[in-house]
């Protein structure tokens, strides 16, 4: 992605703390929340250090606004919680995407619905890529599965933020954010403010014309047309930032699809499965929106059945059957409320949608 | 001698001018603005010291007091 | 080569940065790893668990089905895990909280009396070094001195005056764990 | 008539938008004075409005500065962002009973608290005026409006807010007086708080807040005049037209907060 | 639905309310906005009157857990909103679905993302049916599309909601608010209090144990069995709740689909296409969760072409094509910000794909 | 020994279940002084505890009422919400700092104003101690915390907010009291003010809170006996011990409100 | 039989009264109707509109892209939506304000001087009456009567005073109507 | 006399109770209970007046006083 640096055994959260460090973040606002406890603590000894500013909000709602501020401000900002904090941002994340203002979020996603519990879950997949609050706006969404890739993607969720104007949000889980792994850290840049014509702030009046940052379009053309450009920027996402894995046999019989740490799951169970002389292939997205549906697409073609890996009742696996689109039947292991798949489940899944493919003559 | 100019697309009929005017010399004149309100118009220069009080009160901002 | 330590144990901290330490060591010596932890949910006690992946391939998964090796410092960690260890894998007990070996068919187990050694040294915070030293021993996964190095690099400085009663526990529990070793 | 001069120049920091309060409406006189204290302080190049979710939601159109429209109840929380990223800028929010007072009390609070060198302009008309009249926190007792029918009774809404009593206990707060914009003293009275609030910003003084009593004809089913009235007869006495702090002056005098 | 008792020209807004007193609401806890400040109007004038309580809390945060204190207590409870507060309800509205509490929400979606406007919009469509913020949980959501219907749904509301014990969404928009028809009321009933074993509140220690009411699951199988709890009542509501309406040709070459106001649009131009020999036919859910996949999917068999018609950039159209899956194109039409489709403009997109499918020899 | 009586019976109104609090941590203290309450007051069966979210987050499986647990912060909008159904309920929520002074400062302060006859046990240990040891509203200055490394500074995170202080503006407050769980006689001086809040409630008196200062040896980084010397002489300065109001008392004496 | 009458006027809620007193009158000689506004954004002041659906069939739309029938009260109405109409529509305009006939091809117009015809009943209140009055006989869809006699059950008690101007409007209305009817 | 009963498995040897108690009669015992904490026990059970204070600063509510 970068330059990398020096190579350092660290946390999920402190990878991602520093990340966001490297993007160029120097202004974060947050309110505590396990399990992303330390990417605030990190950022409340980091930042002041380096001239920015840690804030703790008084709440989560508080935090999506002071965001808000900043990014009207013209900051690269950002904020980090977890399950019920980023359900409490849906209303400012609604207006950030109004107002076409660029941040980047982090969702440490934990078992729910209500309090739940802090064990690792994916069950904010909807939360992340249909939500963003009411309205038709939704968050362009990473879904890393590697301390690395958390490191890596905060990083550059700066720039995917700024160049669609729109909050990126950053999915991970609790096992991510406390799992620690080697990870070559991206030096801290300063980086050259970019372009920022939107901004608020003092200035001189010969050059510019004052900035007005609103998402209110009392005339429903100019509504309309706001819900235009986000769309075609989230066509121009779809096609310049779409990204993903791929992992395993080249002729599979079983395409595994799977994102985040469920993938990381996935990938020895496509070992243990090809041992079984199960060939199978994991796509797994490091987008989930954009969604990488033209590689599932078109292996789906190859394979004889899909199945679905997530740690949620069966959110992620809608996006796959928009791909997949009846090329093939999809089925679900769906693990939830703080319990992981176990590489085991996986394999057996496999074995028993090879063996039905099988018995159905596919 | 002080003037009194309200802009009468503006005025909203409110009355508080004329009401605080210590002098007395606004009144609601005949005229229909765009909007359907009756602006306010100085009925008496000469009573009129230009003390800025109609302006001080307007909600409108359409009052200009000239001294 | 691939290892998949699991360690549990009560206490804190205890359990967590000893695994790290490993994981920490494994990477310095080159290899690919992760580590992973379950807390429970109480502030302080409780028990807690880590996964420890160590491959000279990829990590894959940091969870691990079947733990080719472990280290269980209590009681109800023997309980609670003991079956779970892979065919023909290894099991290091403190055998001082622990006294009778689990039964786990083909298994390797080796007893380290922690507590026992640590109050030898005179240093209770010694107490998983020797555990640490007899796992790396046992599975030849590392040496104990790769250990005490990676501990140097991660003890604060304010620490390294702990690190000779610490190579004296990796020792300790080294001596125990080349035993096991056919 | 050569020595004629205009004595109220149209204030600079108001554009020539024409507001779209209703007749009467004293949003409009306290736009225009918070405006012609922006010019007067010379700060209109580094002022960032934050128009708010009400009546005065336009208010981005209105003042002729950078502006920034905030979620209802929000705008301290979006001040602070802005202010913390730009220390310069001279960020107010301008906020109705229902967005300060109602939904937006947790940042109001806690912006003062931090004492966040933001100005807030708060308008308290003891009513949703936008949202068609619903009763307001600052709702007196007694007041009918569309969601309290027959007048609010303690037993069913509990008692109004007061605001400043309320901020007057947090350390954090640099300037903070209610007014009201009835009659041309009061009005004048208004403005001279307004300025200290944002001296005391540009001094770098803390946190300051004006409250200022507003009619809404609309709402309270009174025509401008009578609404005048019921804020001189009726609003004053539950709320004190008072300065609650000002440490500014307690600075020069040596006086001030002590506890803190 | 239920015996009709007088027949009155009211307002969607007016109906609704009282809908939510013939459902035997008697607790209503609410924060006023555009465009259905009606509905709190009117409770906070007849609520009293019944020996109710009318609330008007100090936020939508605020609303949505006096909602949940409420129903905890054992009340039929109801809030009403639209847009950006019900986005500020989500937190709340997963605690409900953890604790698995009724209660009935209304959403009278305007126009967004962030302040928006305040004309109608679908937008809410991924809020109400992939919400309820975080975690796995769904509000169940019902789709009116005329003022009867909101009146009839939202009576019908609190049934469903104490059926499955989970929030249910009344979904419309501030037309369907504002607009008026003629409406037979449902005569306002007391009804017996269902059995709510759940509820807290004064009791005699003989007669039960103590309840708590909780979201709480330390135990990561205790969480996994409560989503798997609530997924089985979701999949019971799909067999016993599903509903939707028909309307127009019996041999169609194109299916039509669209709920609320936008349904009522296709309704007429399902009429003038017929006269334009285009034999049209209309799949409008009065559920989206459950969703009528079935009558969808079998439809789509017959027909060359599927329209989607919705008033938001594309969010109705996956559950369409999760039904459809690849059995013929599904094409949008799709306005948003508070625009509506045209009559005419549906007809043409009508003529367009029946001409495009004439075209491609189907 | 037959002559030998318990002198503090295990209260009826705590469960057996053993607390998961540190050592020293005076939530159990202030469990078991609301439970005496209950108990004395003869209420459990009509009690509902409201659990928040902090430590005290399982105050549901301790409390052997009926208990409902509540979103961060929203405790006195839950309480409202089964006090408005079920009058007879004598309702209580239990909140850390955290809890009640940061996120659900709205949410408390409106509760106040409306008078909701609910009862507030408010654990004020200046610090988030479930989730390891953030500054908090209440966090002294130049206290350090996970999340001011440095120790608090105004600049940064601005004033501690004093509840007691704050809602003793209100009207709608019957009852109003800061304590501290440190000495015996603190002790049982914070029980006597626990008692007079359930009273009150149960007397239809209005909303009453009671402030208990409570130690966090855990992220104090003391121990439990240095935790109490700092509230004794830190805390207790900036937080004073009083009854800020006793609405029965003023009623009985003839006192009390007379601006509302 | 379909009927879709679009109204559009200045002034607050006289539009929006006019047309639910239309819809009402409808549904009350047994037609299937609805009655449909949108707003301005201001609170006051600002245009209103609203579209009534008047059939004995189904409702459908309650939106018209073309009504057949318009009530247009002032000079911005008649330019913003006069060509909307149908082919051989009917509008009706309030001719004291608009007091020249718009061009839209082969529409029926009726010009009614609502304003004076009100001045000259002597009462203010009565200024939409005429236009329905003209209106309904324009169109045949109901008579004067069946407006008044809805308009008579609408009006609270205290309001029924202002009962025999309003019908002296409707019917001045209706007369100007019927010219319009061939 | 009074008595004071702690139930060991409960103590988490917080000390508040033996630096409370006017008589100074509760010591850390030796044993050690299942969470790890070595309870308080009264050593001097003559001095104790059962005053209840320690079961008053008991965070752990694990003392019982007899008199
Ligand atoms: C989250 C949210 N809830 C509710 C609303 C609706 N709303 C708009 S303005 C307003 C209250 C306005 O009252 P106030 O702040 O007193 O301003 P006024 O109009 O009286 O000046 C409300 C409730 C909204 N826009 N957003
Ligand atoms: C919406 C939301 N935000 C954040 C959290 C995380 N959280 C849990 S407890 C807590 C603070 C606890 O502090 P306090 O209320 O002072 O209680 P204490 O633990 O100190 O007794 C926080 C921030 C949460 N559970 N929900
Ligand atoms: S300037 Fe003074 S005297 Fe003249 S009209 Fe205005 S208020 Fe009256
Ligand atoms: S105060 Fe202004 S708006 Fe009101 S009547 Fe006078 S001039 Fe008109
Ligand atoms: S509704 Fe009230 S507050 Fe709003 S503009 Fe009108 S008078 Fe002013
Ligand atoms: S962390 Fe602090 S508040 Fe929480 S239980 Fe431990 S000592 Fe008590
Ligand atoms: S009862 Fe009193 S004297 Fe006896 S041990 Fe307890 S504190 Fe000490
Ligand atoms: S106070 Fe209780 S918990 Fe603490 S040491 Fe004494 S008996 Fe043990
Ligand atoms: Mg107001
Ligand atoms: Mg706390």
């Amino acid at each position: 992605m970068t330059q990398q640096g020096e190579r350092v055994f660290i946390s999920g959260n402190e990878a991602t703390a520093e990340g966001g460090i490297a993007g160029g973040c120097r202004h974060f606002f947050g309110y505590p929340i396990t399990p992303q406890n330390k990417i605030p603590e990190y950022m409340s000894a980091e930042l002041p250090k380096l001239g920015g500013v840690y804030l703790q909000a008084e709440s989560e709602v508080a935090a999506i606004n002071m965001v808000y501020g900043a990014a009207a401000a013209g900051a690269r900002v950002m904020t980090t919680s977890s399950s019920p904090g980023i359900a409490l941002m849906q209303e400012g994340l609604s207006y950030m995407l109004g107002s076409e203002l660029p941040c980047v979020l982090v969702n440490m996603v934990r078992g729910g619905p209500g309090l739940g519990n802090i064990g690792p879950a994916q069950s904010d997949y909807w939360l992340a890529t249909r939500g963003a609050g009411h309205g038709d706006g939704r968050c362009i969404t990473l879904t890393p599965y590697s301390v690395q890739e958390l490191h890596d993607f905060t990083a550059g969720a700066f720039d995917i933020a700024d160049r669609y104007r729109n909050p990126v949000m950053v999915l991970a889980d609790a096992i991510l954010a406390n799992m620690m792994e080697p990870c070559a850290l991206i030096p801290r840049r300063e980086l050259p403010p970019p372009e920022r014509n939107y901004a608020v702030g003092p200035h001189d009046p010969q050059e510019r014309e004052r900035n007005i940052v609103n998402s209110l379009w009392v005339e429903f053309d100019a509504m309309e047309a706001v819900n235009e450009r986000i769309a075609e920027r989230y066509r121009r996402a779809a096609e310049e930032i779409t990204d993903w894995g791929e992992f395993g046999a080249e002729e599979p019989e079983v395409l595994l699809c799977a994102y985040g740490i469920s993938a990381r799951i996935c990938e020895s169970a496509v070992m243990q499965a090809e041992e079984l002389g199960i060939p199978t292939r994991l796509i797994r997205p490091k987008t989930v929106f954009p969604f990488p549906a033209e590689p599932i697409r078109s292996w789906s073609e190859r394979a004889t059945a899909v199945v679905v890996v997530e740690m949620s009742m069966g959110q992620f696996i809608e996006d796959v059957r928009l791909a997949v689109e009846g090329r093939c039947p999809v089925d679900l292991l769906a693990r939830t409320g703080g319990n992981m798949p176990s590489v085991g489940d996986v394999v057996e899944k496999i074995r028993e949608v090879a063996l039905t493919a099988g018995a159905a003559g596919v | 001698m002080p003037k009194v100019k309200i802009d009468a697309e503006r005025c909203k009929q409110c009355m508080l001018c004329v009401e605080f005017c210590p002098r007395d010399c606004l009144q609601v004149s005949n005229e229909t603005n765009l909007r359907g309100y009756h602006p306010v118009e100085l009925t008496d220069e000469e009573q009129c010291t230009g003390c800025g009080i109609c302006a001080l009160v307007c909600p409108s901002v359409c009052i200009e007091v000239y001294r | 080569m691939r290892e998949e330590l699991f360690m549990a144990g009560i206490g804190g901290q205890g359990v967590n940065l000893a695994g790290q330490l490993v994981a920490r060591a494994g990477m310095d010596i080159g290899l690919n790893v992760s580590w992973f932890p379950i807390y429970s949910p109480e502030v302080r006690g409780g028990s807690s668990t880590c996964t420890i992946v160590l491959t000279d391939g990829r990590v894959a998964s940091p969870t691990s089905d079947h733990p080719t090796s472990m280290i269980l410092m209590d009681r109800t960690a023997v309980r609670d895990f003991a079956d779970r260890l892979a065919e023909g894998g290894l099991v290091v007990i403190n055998s001082s909280l622990v006294p009778e070996p689990p039964d786990c068919g083909d298994c390797r187990v080796l007893m380290v009396p922690a507590n026992d050694i640590a109050a030898e040294i005179g240093n209770e915070r010694t107490l998983n070094m020797s555990l640490l030293g007899a796992w790396a021993a046992g599975t030849g996964v590392m040496t104990a001195e790769d250990v005490a190095r990676s501990l140097r690099e991660m003890l604060p400085e304010r620490h390294h005056h702990h690190m000779p009663d610490n190579e004296k526990a990796l020792a300790r529990g080294a001596d125990i764990g080349r035993s096991a070793r056919i | 008539m050569a020595e004629e001069t205009l004595i109220n120049p149209y204030p600079d920091a108001l554009t020539e938008v024409e507001m779209r309060y209703c007749p009467g409406c004293t949003h409009g006189t306290a736009h225009r004075l918070v405006a012609e204290v922006i010019d007067e302080l010379g700060v209109k190049d580094r002022t960032v409005a934050i128009a708010t979710v009400g009546c005065s939601v336009y208010a981005y159109e209105y003042f002729d500065t950078d502006a920034v429209q905030a979620a209802h109840g929000r705008g301290p929380a979006v001040a602070t962002g802005i202010k913390r990223v730009q220390p310069e800028a001279i960020v107010f929010t301008y906020q109705g009973d229902g967005d300060l007072a109602s939904i937006g009390m947790a940042e109001v609070v806690h912006a003062a608290a931090r004492g966040e060198a933001i100005t807030i302009v708060f308008i308290n008309n003891a009513v949703f005026g936008m949202t068609q009249g619903q009763m307001a926190p600052t709702t007196l007792l007694g007041q009918r409006t569309t969601t309290s029918p027959t007048g609010r009774t303690v037993e069913a809404a509990g008692y109004p807010i007061r605001i400043c009593e309320l901020l007057a206990t947090l350390p954090g707060v640099g300037y903070l007086a209610r007014e009201a914009l009835t009659t041309p003293p009061r009005i004048r009275s208004a403005k001279r708080s307004i300025r200290r609030a944002f001296e005391t910003q540009v001094a770098g003084g803390g946190f300051s807040l004006v409250e200022l009593l507003s009619i809404c004809p609309t709402w309270w089913g009174m025509d401008p005049l009578e609404a005048v009235e019921h804020v001189e007869e009726r609003m004053i006495d539950y709320y004190p037209l008072k300065v609650f702090r000002d440490r500014l002056a307690e600075e020069e005098t040596g006086g001030g907060e002590s506890d803190a």
